[in-house]
């Protein structure tokens, strides 16, 4: 597989159009930031609940195409569903980016597409950066805290 | 004598590779530089037709065995010009720095001390360092950067003023900046204010591109690795003063390096084995004692040459780019070959990975050098990094790549 | 299965030279083993073909180098039966037992407390320990040997009865006497008296030649080295239970091992990586891999079997000799394959020499156990040392050559 | 060369019936012990001066073949001469020990039959330790000492 191959149109459109890419959220949220000292990514991610629900998503930082673009397909796919089903959808993609067939395909939606960055073991920590800032919102706000800073190596 | 990269590279078996249909160009020399066939040969030699331990053995092997790790001592002395008792084979530069981390700094600096470093080091010639600070409790300042990329000797005069400063851990060459930093000057600097200043330096990436005399250069301590200077992966060495490792303890101990062993305690042996525990790397170092030759026939003059006419126009190249920005000098008579760089708008990463999918290597990240990073306000950058088997023809591929990254990653 | 040593010597280079213009017979294992083809074929590989550094390269000679080295550690965990991110690169079982006395002991045992440790350790074993208490205050105490050069574990009962015994350093196979200490004995000894109590074990002579669980063994380290299982040079490793690292602080700093650096310290990378410094063993971790696949397709039972067999017949040749003694158990059953001995009247260094000029490799010395050498009452052993390549046929030209030195010298 | 060209029958001889090896020497002299730990040798020398020249010597331990041989050769060849002279042969001996041809081949007597030990390196230091012991013995002398320690690493 080619580079060009592992970025699709797709990706590429949440590249350069992310969605809900956002500094801030209205409401009482909570907010966690992830950053990757060895590759200089940073990830702020800021997560709304009602209902039990993702109600509301944005997340704004610096990094390579692949985790911006897959922070911004992993919004899209989460907002509106569930806490438990988002985290479940978060673990179907972790086990994607490891190599394994996704369960969830049509609910992964666009984050379908960065199944082959699996095939790029150093980009595989790019793609799962925004959903392991989403897990981590979800327990954070399970906790009942309203914000976590999460330092991770590549 | 001019190098011919053309003509070399058959000898380095790797870059006759084809990667996603074109011909490997390799930039990531800074980073390990190819091995040659000749190195590859020596370390085969010793595997296929000597192959046992060194020192004390009393049959043919052994003995063979012993004289191509010594051998190889006494080549890269001569090499960088310094006395082999002062050759302390390590695994790499790393393990160099911590020995003299631990054997001269820690045993020796205390608070009221003060160590000055740079804040382009290598993380390998920075964290020894800062880490024996916090258990030693002596002071640690950094030498910051003029504009250029290169080390503020004004600023480095205030820094050694209070004839606090006991030791200098400096890099010969910057493994991002490419800056060549004026090691007579900063240890006259040093010693000024204190003439009983030891100085470190990390000579990784100045050993394989610059001729060095380590007598010449009148410092303590000089750490390179084999890795970078086309020998094998797993070897580095300490050059040192010989009285200096003689007024030391030992770092790693163990066989080898004892004179004689009681239950109570040991006695050490003559340096430099007192420093060498265990089984040394045998075939790594007959692989660096082939490196060196192998140097030494190319002449370090020549490499040098070839050097500064390549990374003239490697930096012609890159700034052909639009957007694109070299982080350090320019001028190629005060740097050496590694040339970092940002296109503005495009992650190192993606930069990265599009010219490895046109088959040019080279490195993204933070090259260890965190401390540097944020002075230069960036999380990473994209370093280009040549060595006697690069020459122009590569640089059209990497442009190519270039420009294929700027505008495949546009916004 | 069993094994076919003189088919298999055919793959070991060495093997097929002539010294003396005889047939090399290789007994001197226990100090280094030879390599096989495949070994050498691996590191190859990685020379021509993937030659890069490993972690972090977005290009896919990196990201080889990386499978090769992360590929290797998870070969060797399998090995040894142990979790992968307990497995920590080094250069040799010295530093190993090195990381081990600096980055646990000297943190943790000061006055007060003991390091239990025995009278037979290879030095590797033994000195950074007694390093370590010199510079910490701790006591050592030594298990003794029985008459058949055994562990005397009553004597080991009344030693840890008090207890202060925080930690155990103990060798799994002797280098000089090849007893197989009981380690689950021993550490049950050592835990019964103090439950904290940490086991760390010199696994050098064991893994090679034994099936070996490191979680069976249910020990906190464990020290391997892997030119002495047809591994290459340059390489060793510590194997640990995890959560043991993870309370440790670093040893060697550097590149790799960090999370992030700053100006004035740095935070560390998970473990193993935290513990391993700079540019690792690539091609040595690439071959030792191998060594590892070579010794699993012969199956460590079928070894284990094939050194009883040899040991036992080795034991029987040796004593056919005029005046030999055989230091340390003659039951195969409860020891390895090194085999020391004594000539009357003939120093082992003649003993040696006359070995070596018929073409027949042994060992002579002190082999790196000096306290060893003052219990047995000696200077220096010779000893015969064997492996997967020895057989039958080698016995014939170490006898021939011990009676030529017995009556060569006598005197 | 082969091992038993090495060990010539001049060799054997002075090992199989060492001369001047005793434990003890009449008359006030100088004691020295030198040890190799590393192979286990030891050597004791024990050195009467008069009219300063070798008057009485004597040597005694541990050791292989090699050096208890030399240490014979080499008290026959400077008993009786001056310090001077002798601490200059035992330099010619050193010199054909590390490859050179010996200057003094007649005065070394039996001490030439050692030279091809030179192509042995790790027995170079066995054929030295009696030598090496002596040029230890007279400095001690010319110090004013009457007993020196050494130990040597191989
Ligand atoms: C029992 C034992 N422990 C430790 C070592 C040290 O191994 P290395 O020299 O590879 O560090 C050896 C071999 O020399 C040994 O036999
Ligand atoms: C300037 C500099 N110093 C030290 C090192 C460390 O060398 P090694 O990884 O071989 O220990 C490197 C390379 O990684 C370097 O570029």
């Amino acid at each position: 597989m080619s580079l060009e191959d592992m970025y699709q149109d797709v990706i590429l459109d949440h590249y350069r159009k992310p969605h809900n890419r956002a500094p801030s959220l209205e409401g009482e949220h909570v907010h966690v930031h992830h950053s990757n000292p060895l590759c200089g990514d940073e990830m702020d991610l800021r997560l709304r609940v009602a209902d039990d629900a993702v109600d509301g998503l944005v997340f704004d930082g610096e990094g390579c195409s692949i985790s911006q673009a897959s922070a911004s397909a992993m919004t899209a796919a989460v907002l509106g569903r569930g806490l438990k089903d988002a985290l479940d959808l978060t673990e179907d993609f972790r086990r994607m980016m490891h190599g394994e067939d996704p369960a969830r395909l049509d609910d992964l939606e666009d984050a379908i597409a960065f199944q082959g960055v699996a095939r790029f073991p150093v980009r595989v920590k790019c793609a799962l950066l925004g959903w392991m800032a989403l897990r981590d919102a979800i327990t954070t706000y399970e906790r009942g805290a309203s914000a976590h800073t999460v330092t991770h190596e590549d | 004598m001019t190098i011919d990269a053309a003509s070399l590279r058959s000898r380095f078996p790797t870059l006759g590779r084809e990667l996603e249909g074109r011909r490997l160009v390799y930039l990531d020399s800074a980073a390990s530089s190819q091995t040659p066939d000749t190195v590859l040969d020596a370390m085969d030699r010793y595997y296929r037709f000597s192959r046992s331990n060194v020192h004390r053995g009393v049959y043919p092997l052994a003995e063979e065995a012993t004289d191509l790790y010594e051998g190889a001592r006494t080549a890269l002395a001569r090499f960088v010009d310094a006395d082999p008792r002062g050759v302390v084979f390590t695994k790499n530069a790393t393990e160099a720095c911590n020995l003299v981390a631990y054997s001269w700094v820690r045993a020796r600096l205390g608070p009221g001390d003060t160590l000055l470093t740079t804040v382009m080091e290598h993380h390998a010639n920075h964290v020894p360092f800062t880490y024996a600070a916090q258990a030693c409790g002596f002071e640690v300042r950094h030498i910051p950067l003029t504009e250029d990329g290169r080390l503020d000797l004004d600023v480095a005069r205030e820094l050694v003023a209070d004839g606090t400063v006991r030791f200098l851990a400096v890099g010969h060459v910057s493994n991002v900046l490419g800056t060549i930093n004026d090691i007579p000057a900063l240890s006259a600097l040093v010693r000024d204010a204190n003439p009983e200043a030891v100085v470190h330096v990390d000579g990784t990436q100045a050993v394989p591109h610059l001729p060095v005399s380590f007598r010449d250069l009148d410092v303590d301590f000089y750490a390179v690795t084999g890795h970078k200077m086309l020998g094998p992966t797993g070897i580095g060495a300490l050059i040192a003063r010989p009285e200096r490792l003689e007024a030391m303890e030992p770092f790693l101990a163990g066989g080898d390096m004892i004179r004689d062993v009681t239950l109570e305690g040991a006695t050490w042996n003559d340096v430099p084995h007192k420093f060498e525990a265990g089984t040394p790397m045998i075939a790594e170092a007959a692989g660096l004692g082939a490196a060196v030759t192998m140097l030494e026939e190319l002449g370090m003059d020549a490499v040098r040459e070839h050097e500064v006419a390549f990374t003239g126009a490697l930096i012609d190249a890159l700034l052909t780019v639009d957007g694109l920005t070299i982080h350090g000098p320019t001028d190629t008579a005060v740097r050496g070959g590694a040339v970092s760089f940002a296109i503005d708008g495009v992650h190192p990463h993606d930069v990265g990975a599009m010219l490895g999918s046109k088959g040019v290597c080279v490195r993204v990240g933070h090259h260890c050098t965190k401390p540097l990073m944020r002075c230069l306000g960036v999380a990473a950058t994209t370093r280009a990094s040549a060595y006697v088997y690069n020459d122009l023809d590569d640089l059209e591929p990497l442009v190519e790549g270039l420009e294929a990254a700027r505008t495949f990653f546009a916004r």
